[in-house]
């Protein structure tokens, strides 16, 4: 690996050029304020550079890149197996999420479809991954506004969460569970009526966050009235999720576009708010929690029996075509465009992941915002860096 | 020396109490602990990058309007406190003249208040 | 801006909530015992080093090798897509599985290492290896303080054979069959 | 849903006629008329059109405004040439470095067609719907560069970022294509096909080494069907 | 020149100095992937709770840091970031590589953006295997490195002689 | 010596004064002059509470208190006047606003 | 009376040598922490003068408010870090003539007016009226013979409030 | 003034002297240590139900020692850009001002270090003098955060030290003195409407007084919700940013030790301070157990401040100042002008 040693080599003394070019930024008036990307406020490794008048920002520019992985071009020279498990790794904490349109738009080009009973463990899992992942983000949330507190609460009570996700497909956080025609294998015993116990927690959970967080007066004044979108900006900047729902567009793909999922046969609603401030973007989250344990519950109780693997060939070959998957993940679309040739791997794939579309408007939004508003800002959007950066 | 002074002594005391503790750990510290220098080490943190020019801008000025109103209250505490002691002494008449002392400086507050200072500038 | 205005609910119900939780965590017995705090049992905490939770028998922890079922056929080491199964083996005789058979020629492994430095825990692998060979273990306890010791050579494969556990049974409904470990 | 994405591409495409997708084809014919070069439909599930380079900012309008597809969805782009170095694992032992360049031609295109090696490609939809356009437009293979979307779609603007940076495509009038993801030093284009991956070309794949024969049926009756 | 560095401290003193170290780790707060949502559980979930052991999670600034779990993906963008971090800790510190991607690439080991390990820029102390390792396991690495801690001579740390490996390259 | 003398603070009352005189005819930086003439109101206080103590009179100490907080009005409104400068020329530099004093 | 002398002489020292400080050192912030010094000593002084409520309202209101309002009129007009050279007028040595022939009349005025034997202090020169207290004679004596100034210290203090945040205020 | 008369040993001067070093140091560093412990530790770690510290010393006890032992043997790092003499300066000016304060607090009828007329006044001064270290510190740091973090927290200190000496002032009107020892026998004798078996603890009458002086506490703590000045999210640990080994340990120790100093203030003005209802102020045995009584009344308000800052989130830098002078500022002195009013009137 010696090349790419060398590569590197180069590549850390361009980038302590890179970091030089802060300086430019420098200007007479006013300051620079760098946080990242090794900042507390930015989920590990964004980069977010302000410059300041006093405390307000009058501009600002987000720099991401920084756990770039290359994707796409690794999809290229991975095999359809290899690309599921690899995906997991988009959006770290719903993980189960982002298999499912690539697998959905590969079945789409092999026409295959899984059996009903895979398809109803797969929303199953989705909601799962869901909750996993907005839970945590209220913690989160609750923790960059400088409540300790819920976020303990959230990890402990994703636990459970997590905890039965574990035990159907193996990992926590990368099931790896999803196949081209359908599941890996099917929930062991005793699963389902563990995961309706968790739901209950994690009712609970939602309703403490909501007297502990949403219903606290200082939460409140942090959060409503900032960063406000509205939603013609936020469609054409392509936010999704509750950032587009809490500016009162009403567009959920499960609802609306709903594909080898089994959304249409059950009883649920999508939220909305008409603020398009960050408390709306945070409300609507924690709704779409408490929707999505109720989908679970009634999951568990409709599931139908049956076989959960659909016959697909050993090998596997994706007949040549293009597809392209979005479905509502926990962050907001996430879709694939797969581009077959006919290979054991794909020829092309184009991950849209959420989050990308979601932070591309932070530059806008922050322009004119004071510093702790970044934070409250950033934190509402609620990015996962995999999912920027990919 | 009178005990008025010795107790003022003992406040004194005190505070290079506090300063001999920080220099007894500082010096402990010194014998314990290592200095290795890295390149890098001794450069400002700012996130992991290199720091941004000076250090610093023109902070707000709104920091030094709220300063200035606590100097004014802080004024008035000083003339409040000997008075509270004597409350009773005084009765009404001083009641009154404390009333009109906190009335005025309540409308330098409003006047800020109203100048909209009391937000951000 | 809204300036924050000082109404009681949100703010108390919070230290209520958090207050509870304190109560709950010091005082979790029921009863005559109520006053007696107890928090090790109260908090959720799986004290570490002195107990440890157990992982879902799915949980992939470590990969364990069934070394006499591997024909060192090179179906994982080509599908993992770390490339970090090493396999190098040779062709042997070996005597009939049943009685009055006839002779067999299989390959006998020489190495089989897998890189858990590099390893992404995918569990290809298992899935694809046609002969029962690999088996997820939730065993995770082999942090090292050296790289090269995270490469696990054939012998520690096979040790973690045994914390292999069984498959579990499937939910209702389900027509899966139920594997059996080779043990 | 599924079903009815299996069933129509499965039997006869040009049976079921999808109204909504086909109104929605009709206003970029409408409004662009010859610049639509090609366009398909996937009843049910998707409308690719493929635009004329140079008419390739005026879709965006169209598709903005008289779509009513106010919803940017991404931009990205695709290099239709096969890789040189196949599929690293099929190819692994003894190819060149680096391996000679596949004949131009050898670029296939897909959906729609298109003449070029590469093909910048964008989604928009309209949201409460599942109506979703792909618009596709060929990139001039000679000197890579398109009109920018950024004045339909503000959201455009880092998607071109990433284009440029993936694959070399100037979009004209975006001002702002500094690098997103990569060091700003960092050397190529990674998503275009020529771009190798050194560490696999570097390591060689444990899996070609004594490739031992699969297993015959009769030795060993418990291979079953796949994994399950 | 400290004592400790020059080894002139008495053996009794060394085991209490190195008992404190050991018992009060704080560690750096810096998620890179998706293994920094699992050393999150380990920190912040009360289920893990990695206070317990003394490894305290307050620091935001590297300055107060002893320690730092380098958890999830290094890019060769941030790999300037992530050496300057650690150079700018108080020695002694330690560092915790978790996870595949630190410990040498992981998944995107054929990435043209990832470095291949984390040992190649900075020393590791420990290393934690998973992709993501559970808590649990970086639990089982504190321990670890805890029980170095407790055996360690602090003189010939100074003198560069510790088993600790310095950066290598990962073939 | 036993006794404190009232010259004694007397006198350093007069250094101190000095010293502040000085400060504000030598300093170019208007933040420092104001800092001077802290000093100087310090050496008046001085005298004051000595020559209070000196006579057993509390006015001393009232009077001192005046000046405090007469001091706390005049750096109140001293700093206001020179971050506006600052504001206006970037600068505290007391000859490059000279023509204010004009 | 000796340790008083011996206190005396110590705080004069601290007082003169940090006031020479602050008009001579080349660093604002540097200045203003000597002036806290000259603050902390003077208020030292006032107690060994049993002015025991000047000397806790010299600490509240000079060293807990104005050096405050001085750091924030210092940092919000940029001060370098480190010395800058620019601080003191070319004609620093005039500046330092006229003040010393000022203290050398006044000195002299002063040894002159109150000779040394003559003036002792008093030996007890604590000021405690009927209440018992320092500040409550120092109220008694506001209450009753300064009335008047002490309203117009009030008013005074909201012009100065006005008028500062008239200057302040950003138009 | 010789406040070991109860020993019934005549002790020199000096040696009077010593035992009082000794006893701040005690004062000082046992809060700073049972706060660091109890809440920061355990408190905290019970609220979001996990355990704490348990590994070092039974339940973690000697936790405090091996993070001392620690400190002392991490490097001290001193950033290249910064005022290095300032940089040393700013923790002895902190911890300095802490133990000032320490000086004024009663802890028996005959066990105190000073008995100050001024009393409370004095420690109201001296507690705003830690402002300077942390505008120091934040400043000679040379660091972008720790400016910012400086300024806010010097900002926010001002800010609440107003609505903290005001409140202080009804707890002076009532009692009519500034010494403390008066304070805590004014309660002590107190009644409420002819009933004085439990005196008259100012919490009762003073109630918003103290909720103000509460908050303000909350506040110059920069405890969250007033945390600003050190928000980690935003401005890393703001003026401490750039502190390293034992400097940033020194912080720590001033801020806890503050903190215990502010709760033996307000048990002090409001809970009554060493005395125990029922219990003659001058019996002797009151000097051993006063002591023990005013730490318990110290943990109460220090559970009640680690309480909130464990349950919320923090202000926002505007709004923390608003709050200050929209809400605190006019209720301390309304309630001043109330309580003279009353006091006259009754
Ligand atoms: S689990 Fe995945 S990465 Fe690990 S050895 Fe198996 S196939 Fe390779
Ligand atoms: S696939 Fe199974 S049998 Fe084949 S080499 Fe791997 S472990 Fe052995
Ligand atoms: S090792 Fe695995 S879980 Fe950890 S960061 Fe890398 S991909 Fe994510």
């Amino acid at each position: 690996m010696t090349l790419t040693d060398a590569q590197q080599l180069g590549y850390i003394n361009a980038q302590a050029a890179d970091g030089r070019v802060n300086v430019e930024l420098e200007t007479d008036d006013g300051m620079v304020l760098n946080m990242g990307p090794q900042h507390p406020a930015t989920h590990g490794t964004l980069r977010l550079v302000a410059r300041l008048d006093g405390e307000q920002v009058t501009s600002a520019d987000v720099m991401c890149g920084y756990m770039h992985r290359g994707y796409e071009k690794l999809c290229e020279v991975r095999s359809y197996p290899q690309v599921t498990t690899l995906v997991n790794r988009i959006d770290w904490l719903g993980s189960f999420a982002n298999e499912v349109p690539f697998i959905l738009a590969a079945e789409q080009l092999m026409e295959v479809e899984a059996p009903p009973r895979a398809q109803w463990i797969r929303t199953l899992l989705f909601e799962l991954s869901r909750i996993a992942n907005v839970s945590l983000f209220i913690g989160d949330l609750a923790l960059q506004l400088g409540a300790q507190t819920p976020a303990f609460y959230a990890f402990r009570d994703r636990e459970f969460v997590l905890n039965q996700i574990e035990s159907v497909t193996g990992g926590r956080f990368h099931p790896n569970f999803d196949r081209i025609g359908g599941l890996k294998d099917d929930l062991p015993k005793g699963w389902i009526a563990e995961t309706k116990a968790a739901m209950v927690r994690l009712r609970a959970f939602c309703d403490e966050m909501e007297g502990l967080v949403y219903g606290n007066e200082i939460f409140q004044s942090r959060t409503r009235g900032v960063g406000i979108i509205p939603a013609a900006v936020a469609q054409s900047y392509g936010l999704s999720g509750a950032n587009l729902r809490g500016s009162g567009v009403d567009w959920d793909l499960r609802r609306d576009a709903n594909v080898g999922l089994v959304y249409d046969q059950l009883d649920w609603k999508v939220w909305t708010h008409p603020d398009g401030d960050s408390y709306s973007r945070c409300w609507v989250r924690l709704q779409e929690v408490r929707e999505a344990t109720t989908i679970v519950d009634q999951i568990c109780d409709g599931l139908p029996s049956g076989a959960i693997m659909a016959k697909v060939p050993r090998i596997i070959k994706v007949p040549a075509g293009e597809a392209y998957i979005a479905t509502e993940n926990p962050l907001g679309q996430m879709g694939y465009y797969v581009v077959s040739k006919g290979d054991t791997g794909p020829f092309r794939v184009k991950i849209r992941s959420a989050s990308f579309n979601n932070i591309s408007i932070a530059p806008w939004l922050l322009r004119g915002v004071y510093v702790p508003d970044i934070i409250t800002i950033l934190a509402s959007l609620y990015f996962i860096l995999g999912d920027i950066d990919r | 020396m009178s005990d008025f002074l010795r107790d003022y002594l003992t406040v004194g005391i005190f505070g290079l109490t506090g300063v001999a503790l920080v220099g007894l750990l500082l010096g402990l510290g010194s014998v314990l602990r290592p200095t290795r220098a890295q390149p890098q080490k001794y450069i400002n943190y700012e996130s992991g990058v290199d720091p941004v020019g000076t250090g610093w801008g023109q902070s707000n000025v709104r920091y030094y309007v709220f300063a200035l109103l606590f100097v004014m209250f802080d004024v008035e505490a000083v003339f409040i406190f000997p008075f509270a002691t004597r409350v009773d002494a005084y009765g009404w008449f001083g009641v009154i003249e404390m009333g009109i002392f906190i009335f005025i400086l309540a409308l330098g507050l409003l006047y800020a208040w109203k100048k909209k200072v009391l937000r951000w500038l | 801006m809204p300036i924050p205005k000082p109404r009681l609910p949100g703010l108390v119900t919070g230290l209520t909530i958090t207050l509870k939780e304190l109560l709950k965590t010091l005082f979790p017995h029921r009863g005559i015992r109520r006053l007696i705090p107890a928090p090790s049992r109260g908090a959720v905490t799986v004290q570490y080093p002195h107990e440890s939770e157990t992982p879902a028998p799915r949980a992939r922890g470590v990969i364990a090798l069934k070394e006499e079922n591997c024909t060192a056929c090179m179906l994982c080491s080509r599908s993992c897509p770390d490339w970090c199964i090493y396999i190098e083996g040779h062709k042997t005789k070996a005597p009939p599985r049943r009685p009055g058979g006839k002779e067999r020629t299989v390959s006998a492994l020489d190495r089989f290492d897998i890189d858990y430095a590099l390893c992404m825990y995918c569990g290809i692998c298992v899935e694809v290896c046609p002969f029962d060979a690999l088996f997820w273990s939730p065993e995770y306890e082999y942090s090292e303080p050296r790289l090269a010791d995270l490469l696990h050579d054939m012998d520690r494969l096979t040790e973690w054979m045994e914390t292999v556990p069984d498959f579990e049974p499937y939910e209702a409904g389900s027509d899966a069959k139920v594997r059996k470990v080779p043990r | 849903m599924a079903e009815d994405t299996a069933t129509a591409s499965a039997e006869a495409p040009e049976i079921v006629i999808d109204e909504r997708r086909e109104e929605l084809r009709a206003v970029f014919v409408a409004h662009l008329g010859e610049a639509v070069l090609d366009s398909v439909i996937k009843p049910g599930d998707g409308l690719w059109i493929r635009v004329a380079t140079d008419a390739w900012a005026e879709a965006g309008r169209v598709a903005q405004g008289k779509a009513d597809c106010k919803y940017f969805d991404f931009l990205s782009a695709i290099d239709w040439l096969p890789s040189p170095y196949g599929r690293y694992e099929d190819s692994a032992l003894d190819v060149p470095f680096p391996p000679p360049m596949p004949e131009r031609s050898a670029a296939v295109p897909g959906y729609a067609g298109g003449e070029s090696r590469f093909q910048v490609l964008a989604s928009v939809a309209k949201t409460g719907t599942d109506l979703r356009v792909l618009l596709k437009v060929d990139v001039p293979d000679d000197d890579p560069r398109l009109a920018t979307w950024i004045r339909s779609y503000s959201g455009a603007a880092w998607h071109e970022r990433e284009t440029h940076e993936m694959f070399g495509i100037s979009f004209d009038g975006n001002a702002d294509l500094r690098n997103l993801y990569l060091p700003s030093a960092f050397e190529g284009h990674p998503l275009r096909k020529e771009f190798p991956l050194l560490a696999r070309v570097v390591k060689p794949w444990p899996g070609i080494i004594d490739v031992e024969p699969m297993p015959g049926e009769d030795d060993e009756p418990s291979e079953g069907e796949g994994t399950e | 020149m400290g004592l400790v560095e020059s080894g002139k401290m008495p053996k009794p003193l060394t085991k209490l100095l190195n008992l404190s170290r050991k018992y009060s780790i704080w560690a750096y707060q810096w998620g890179l992937a998706c293994c920094a949502i699992e050393m999150g559980a380990a920190f912040a979930s009360p289920r893990y709770d990695v206070m317990r052991l003394g490894v305290i999670p307050f620091p935001a600034s590297p300055r107060q840091a002893d320690l730092v779990v380098i958890s999830g993906t290094v890019t060769d963008k941030i790999v300037p970031a992530i050496k300057r971090l650690y150079e700018q800790m108080p020695d002694p510190k330690y560092v915790i590589s978790m996870g595949s991607c630190t410990n040498c690439g992981g998944p995107y080991w054929d990435s043209y953006s990832v470095t291949k390990g984390v040992d190649q820029i900075i020393p590791v102390d420990v290393y934690v295997p998973g992709c993501p390792p559970r808590p649990e396991a970086l639990l089982e690495g504190v321990v670890l490195l805890q029980e170095r801690i407790q055996n360690e001579d602090m003189a010939a740390r100074w003198r560069g002689e510790q088993d600790r490996q310095e950066p290598i390259i990962v073939g | 010596m036993d006794d404190l003398f009232l010259n004694q603070f007397l006198l350093l009352g007069a250094m101190l004064f000095c010293i502040g005189v000085y400060g504000v005819l030598a300093r170019r930086n208007a933040v420092l002059v104001l800092m001077s003439i802290e000093l100087i109101l310090n050496a008046v206080n001085i005298n004051l509470i000595a020559f209070g103590a000196f006579w057993g009179s509390i006015a001393g100490s009232v009077f001192a208190l005046f000046v405090i907080a007469i001091a706390a009005a005049e750096v109140g409104v001293g700093l206001a006047i020179v971050l506006l400068i600052y504001r206006n020329r970037r600068s505290v530099a007391l000859d490059d606003v000279a023509e204010m004093k004009g | 009376m000796v340790a008083q002398s011996v206190f005396f002489y110590l705080f004069a020292a601290i007082i003169l040598f940090s006031a020479v400080r602050v008009v001579t050192s080349n660093n604002v912030v540097h200045a203003a922490l000597y002036l806290v010094a000259v603050l902390a000593a003077v208020a030292a002084e006032y107690v060994l003068l049993a002015a025991e409520f000047v000397a806790a309202t010299q600490i509240l209101v000079y060293i807990g408010a104005i050096i405050v309002l001085f750091l924030f009129g210092i940092m919000l007009t940029r001060a370098k870090l480190g010395s800058d050279q620019d601080l003191t007028h070319s004609h620093w040595a005039l500046s330092a003539a006229t003040a010393l022939l000022m203290f050398g009349v006044m000195g002299y005025a002063l040894v002159d007016q109150f000779h040394w034997t003559a003036t002792p202090m008093p030996a007890d020169t604590r000021l405690v009226s009927v209440a018992g207290s320092n500040s409550a004679t120092v109220s008694d004596s506001v209450f009753t013979a300064y009335l008047v100034p002490f309203e117009v210290v009030s008013v005074l203090l909201l012009a100065a409030v006005v008028g500062a945040i008239v200057l302040a205020r950003k138009d | 003034m010789i406040s070991l008369s109860v020993l019934g040993v005549e002790l020199a001067y000096w040696q009077v002297t010593s035992l009082r070093v000794l006893g701040v140091l005690v004062a000082v560093v046992l809060p700073a240590g049972a706060f660091v412990y109890l809440f920061l530790f355990k408190m905290m770690s019970f609220m979001q139900s996990r355990l704490g510290p348990m590994e070092a010393g039974p339940f973690g006890s000697m936790q405090l020692l091996a993070e001392v032992g620690k400190f002392l043997q991490k490097e001290d790092i001193v950033p290249e850009r910064a005022d290095r003499r300032l940089f040393f300066i700013a923790p002895y000016i902190v911890l300095a001002s802490t133990f000032l304060l320490f000086s004024v607090m009663p802890f028996g009828p005959d066990v105190y270090f000073t008995n100050l007329d001024t009393g409370i006044f004095l420690a109201l001064g001296l507690s705003s003098v830690s402002v300077i270290g942390i505008l120091i510190a934040g400043w000679a740091s040379a660091n972008k955060y720790s400016l910012i973090g400086g300024i806010r927290a010097a900002g926010q200190l001002i800010a609440y030290e107003l609505p903290m000496v005001l409140a202080v002032v009804g707890v002076v009107i009532q009692a009519g003195t500034l010494n403390l020892q008066g304070i805590v026998a004014a309660q002590h004798q107190g009644e409420i409407f002819g009933f004085s078996g439990i005196g008259n603890p100012f919490l009762l009458t003073q109630f918003v007084a103290f909720g103000v002086f509460l908050v303000a506490t909350q506040a110059e703590l920069t405890q969250t919700p007033f945390d600003m000045p050190v928000a980690e999210s935003e401005i890393v640990t703001g003026y401490m940013t750039e502190y390293s080994g034992l400097r940033f340990l020194l912080f720590f120790i001033g801020e806890f030790a503050t903190a215990g100093a502010f709760a033996a203030i307000a048990a002090t003005l409001f809970l009554g301070g060493w005395a125990l209802p029922f219990v003659s102020l001058d019996d002797n045995s009151m000097n051993f157990i006063g002591p023990l009584v005013l730490f318990a009344k110290m943990l109460m308000v220090g559970f009640l401040i680690f309480w909130a800052r464990f349950t919320f989130p923090r202000f926002r830098e505007d709004q923390l100042q608003a709050f200050a002078w929209k809400y605190l500022i006019p209720i301390a002195l309304i309630n001043i002008l109330v309580t003279m009013i009353l006091k006259v009137a009754f």
